[in-house]
């Protein structure tokens, strides 16, 4: 479905990476990997068509995603290091505004069920400003479980989320990409989901190393 | 595709009534701005009669240019527009919805008012009349325009005033056919020239506003 | 009768002022008063709740 | 009996105060009607017709005590605040609290009776000198003060907050109390002096501190019955306001 | 404990160089207000030079009222200030940098920019002079009084018009002092005494500016 | 060296703990636990000061840390969710700056070490804006190896961090331990520090479970 041919990228003066080329289809789920500034967060957001790519293409169903526009975005959540929701509505509000213009309006019932679900009893219908970290890294990740996107893109997902949401997240993902969907995701904790039958990319392999 | 248009309207009307007082700022800077001067300039009513269509107007254009920074500014800082961007929906469409409810919020409060503040400039009732039209032909031409510049400028360094020196020069002829309009009208002369030059300015912003600020937008993300 | 609401021609400035302030001074204790019994109602429909659900 | 009227730091807590802001709130609800009444029968009635002014100085017996307790009312809310901002009491921030609407009052009175005197007496509502703008901010310090605490909901920042505002703005006072002394301006001086002697007909002079006492009784009269509703909000969750709701206590 | 201030206030600076373009927006928009109004009003000279005097002071009013959102929002918004509040260095002389430098940004610029702006207006030589005098006495008066209100109302619902309602009664009378002097000396009347009181309060407010604001930092932060 | 004894804290409606009370003493490390919105954000911004609680007291030394004011500021470094590095100024600005207000200025050489041993080689003179997020993480903790502070407060330090950044700070914690410093830490990530011979603290428990 997702393919990617000799995309290369430069921020500032520095060339990130190039010639990178990987393809992804139904069902599969693509763990990115690299140490801090090699570049995951750049090359998801290009992915997502945020960015223009130096070099290179990025094709979805065979035709590039510049061409496809709207019909590639209905198809993708992304869920970036911002978490994106608005911190003066209730995550109930949050829930439904996105998933309305992510073209699958909901139901108040069921937003509440998602955020319940997700582990936000009693909280759905505080403003999210008042949250805590993790618990605003739920609303946001409240839209995997109400939107029926083909391919998500993570990055770093894990963050800020204590041990039962990380549990619940990976089994949300798992699911996922049962049913047939498309999943990329970056993260630096070491989690069950990224071992076995996934993926691996790694990002910077050349780039110097600092470290003590 | 109209529920769309009407769920980002909604959504930034929502946004404002929590705030509360967002919808208030731009009014009272206004009502600030054009207050003032009486006080600055001191109470003969002549000279406040002469200058009140060019303090009003002066007034709503620089509240309007000072509102810019909010049309857009919130929702790129928590990332909610990166994910607008990425809505299968036309971007020109949520665009309008934004300007729209920007309008409302920070536009017609000033038409609204201006009768209110005009009086104590001692002003005709037709002036005030005149007063209240080409502020309503006229700051949403300025918000549409305004928009453009608020989407080039997003996230740069200093924007504030990269956005003055982007939209002024377009907001000036609006600023002059409107107090111009006014200050006809309080001289006894027709506006209707004035007026139709307003009309014109509105529905061409209102063709391109949108498009470009869409356009400008997907620029600025990267 | 007439002559002592016309104030010796300030009618209009005496009662002005008069009027003005003795609305907003009864009004204002009317207000208190029905906001401490809003809020004493509010916390009794509360402490109902409570007790029939602890019941 | 006599232990409980000397403890008063007992009344420093919101638990020993609401009944006792309950009584106090009714005597001094009486006191000011009576007083009040009486006032504006002596202002209309006794009182003379001033030689220069005629009928139209009887404002005065509104505005000056309206204007004087404008001032003190802004004092005791900032004594009050400031004292919950160093010892952290609940009970006086809330006490500030009660005092600003009232205060708020008294200031716009004084300046709307003082309009209603100036078209007459200067020949303008309004001119821009140093008492009468000094006024004007007294009662913008009061809606800055509210304003700033409703837009806060975390009660206790609120408070904090309010009570820096509120002692900023006690500069203020200073300057609208010797504004016509400092300044040579179009509004009169006082005529009943801190300390020296009232150079006013003793008649009127009787009418305007009555209708002073008055307003004073008033003041008092309805803080603590806001005071009472405060309490009540802010301490719903303890259990001796539940205790007191569920015994119906009228107090 | 210098050392501690100059930190700051380099720091501060250092930060303006950086965005290079927040050095001209307060400035810039008082331009663009002040230059507006000839537009809006119309060019004849006698109704300028009169009402010159308040729309210049207006204006910096204006500015500095709106300049005072950037005094401690960035850094609240970054974790800075929370930071700062941590440091063992008296909170009011942190403060006291940060107002300085808030002040050589968005006020100085004013004072030296008036007398330009002023020929405009075909004000006399003793007029301008008198006019910068006012303003720089006058615009650090403004950012220390308004450093208090930015700081009461820092992170809430609706900063904006709160600052607002909350400054302007201390703005107003050095509004109407510093127009009052420059109006005196138009008009060939003295203008000490309007000078001494807009003196004393600058001293004032220097003397509770930075306490009150400190302390409203702490409670701010909560 | 720090005693809480009764500590109490209310958010909006809800009493997120009370009676909280632990001492920690000099070369003692604490692990605060708890899922998402217990309140562990709190309590560390109240243990530094930053917000009064609304019952109980904080000790260091023996006397209130409201009565010490700068004198406990002065023993403190606080790293808290929000980076607190101005995007604008580089890593090596940043660093120096915070270093001269915390009270121990250090030279221009100093601050690019530090910057170096923390893995940012190379990224020492860009705007930490343009800094990927794990980066500026980075410049952040950088504070920790200039600052001869003895109470480090870290919330959810590790995260963003790479495995081999997430080494390096856990033998510099280990480090200042083992000189008599004093750490409070909270994270959700399973790291080696957390176990062994370090004080444990849980929080809300009590809270309602929402979990699938
Ligand atoms: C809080 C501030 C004020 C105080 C303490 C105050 C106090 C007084 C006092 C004591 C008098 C009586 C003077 C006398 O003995 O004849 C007076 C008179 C008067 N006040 Fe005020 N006043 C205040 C504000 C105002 C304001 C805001 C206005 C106008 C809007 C105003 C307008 C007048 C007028 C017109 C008189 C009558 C003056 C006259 O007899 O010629 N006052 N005020
Ligand atoms: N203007 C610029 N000049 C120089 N380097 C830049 C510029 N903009 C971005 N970079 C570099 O590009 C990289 C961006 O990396 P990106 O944010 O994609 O990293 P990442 O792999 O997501 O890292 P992390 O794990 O920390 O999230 C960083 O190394 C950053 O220093
Ligand atoms: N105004 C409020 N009304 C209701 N609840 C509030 C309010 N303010 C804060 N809270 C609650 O207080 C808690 C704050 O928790 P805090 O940020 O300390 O959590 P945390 O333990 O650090 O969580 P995380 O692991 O997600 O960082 C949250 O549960 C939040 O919902
Ligand atoms: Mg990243
Ligand atoms: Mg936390």
């Amino acid at each position: 479905m997702l393919e990617v041919k000799g995309l290369a990228v430069e921020r500032g003066d520095r060339l990130l990476f190039q010639d990178l080329a990987f393809e992804l289809n139904d069902g599969e789920l693509l763990h990115l990997h690299g140490r801090n500034g090699s570049g995951k967060t750049t090359l998801l957001r290009m992915l997502c068509g945020l960015i223009l790519p130096a070099a290179g293409e990025i094709r979805w169903g065979g035709e590039s995603i510049r061409d496809l526009g709207e019909d590639f975005t209905a198809h993708l959540v992304y869920i970036g290091h911002k978490n994106g929701i608005k911190g003066d509505l209730t995550g109930v509000e949050n829930l439904r505004i996105s998933s309305t213009l992510d073209g699958f309006p909901v139901s108040e019932r069921r937003a509440w069920q998602a955020l319940e679900r997700i582990g936000l009893r009693g909280h759905e219908d505080l403003p999210t400003r008042v949250l805590s970290q993790g618990q605003q890294r739920r609303v946001a990740l409240a839209r995997l479980l109400v939107n029926n996107a083909k391919l998500w893109i993570l990055d770093e997902p894990f963050v800020a989320l204590d041990k039962a949401a990380v549990g619940l997240l990976q089994a949300v993902i798992r699911e996922h990409a049962a049913a047939g969907g498309l999943v990329i995701l970056t993260t630096h904790q070491e989690v069950s989901l990224t071992r076995g039958a996934v993926k691996q990319l790694q990002l910077g392999k050349t780039m110097v190393a600092g470290h003590a | 595709m109209l529920e769309i248009f009407f769920t980002v309207l909604r959504r930034d009307l929502l946004l404002v009534i929590r705030r509360r007082s967002d919808l208030f700022t731009t009014l009272v800077f206004f009502v600030i701005t054009v207050s003032l001067f009486p006080l600055g300039i001191g109470p003969e009513m002549d000279t406040l009669r002469l200058i009140a269509p060019g303090v009003v107007w002066v007034a709503a254009l620089l509240a309007s240019m000072l509102a810019l920074e909010r049309l857009f500014a919130a929702d790129f800082a928590d990332g909610t527009l990166e994910q607008l961007l990425l809505t299968p929906q036309p971007l020109s469409l949520l665009v309008l919805g934004k300007i729209l409810a920007h309008w409302m919020v920070t536009g017609l409060p000033l038409v609204l008012m201006a009768p209110i503040l005009g009086l104590q400039y001692d002003l005709s009732a037709e002036a005030l009349g005149m007063l209240m039209l080409t502020l309503l032909l006229g700051t949403p031409a300025l918000s549409l325009i305004g928009a453009i510049g608020a989407a080039l400028t997003l996230g740069l360094r200093g924007g504030g005033v990269l956005v003055a020196l982007l939209v002024l020069p377009l907001f000036v002829p609006v600023l002059i056919f409107g107090a111009g309009a006014v200050e006809a009208t309080v001289s006894g002369l027709g506006a209707e020239g004035h007026l139709s030059l307003l009309g014109a300015m509105l529905v061409l912003a209102l063709l391109l506003g949108p498009l470009a600020s869409a356009m400008a937008l997907r620029v600025s993300m990267e | 009768m007439r002559e002592f609401f016309a104030m010796g021609g300030y009618g209009l400035y005496v009662w002005g002022s008069f009027g003005v302030a003795l609305v907003l001074m009864a009004a204002e204790p009317l207000l208190v008063i029905h906001r401490r019994r809003s809020v004493w109602r509010r916390l009794a429909r509360i402490v109902r709740l409570q007790s029939e659900e602890t019941k | 009996m006599s232990s409980r009227l000397i403890n008063w730091f007992k009344f420093s807590s919101p638990v020993a105060f609401y009944p006792l802001a309950g009584r106090l709130g009714a005597w001094s609800g009486w006191i000011a009607a009576i007083l009040i009444v009486v006032g504006l029968y002596m202002s209309f009635f006794v009182a003379p017709t001033d030689y220069k002014q005629g009928e139209g100085y009887r404002i005065i017996y509104v505005h000056v005590p309206a204007a004087w307790m404008s001032m003190f009312i802004y004092v005791v809310m900032a004594g009050w605040a400031g004292m919950g901002l160093v010892f952290n009491t609940r009970l006086s921030s809330m006490m500030a609290s009660a005092l600003a609407p009232t205060g708020a009052l008294f200031a716009f009175l004084s300046l709307w009776t003082g309009a209603f005197w100036g078209k007459p007496m200067w020949g303008a509502w309004w001119v821009w000198d140093a008492r009468l703008t000094s006024a004007l901010i007294l009662f913008f310090l009061y809606l800055g003060f509210m304003a700033l605490q409703a837009s806060i909901d975390e009660p206790r920042r609120a408070d904090r907050a309010g009570a820096i505002l509120a002692l900023v703005g006690v500069v203020n006072v200073p300057i609208i109390y010797y504004s016509v002394q400092w300044w040579n301006t179009l509004h009169q001086g006082a005529t009943i002096k801190m300390g020296g002697g009232a150079s006013m007909d003793p008649v009127m002079l009787w009418t305007m501190l009555i209708m002073t006492f008055g307003f004073w009784a008033y003041a008092i009269a309805v803080a603590m019955i806001r005071v009472q509703a405060i309490i009540l909000e802010r301490e719903r969750n303890t259990t001796w306001v539940t205790e007191l709701v569920k015994a119906g206590g009228k107090a």
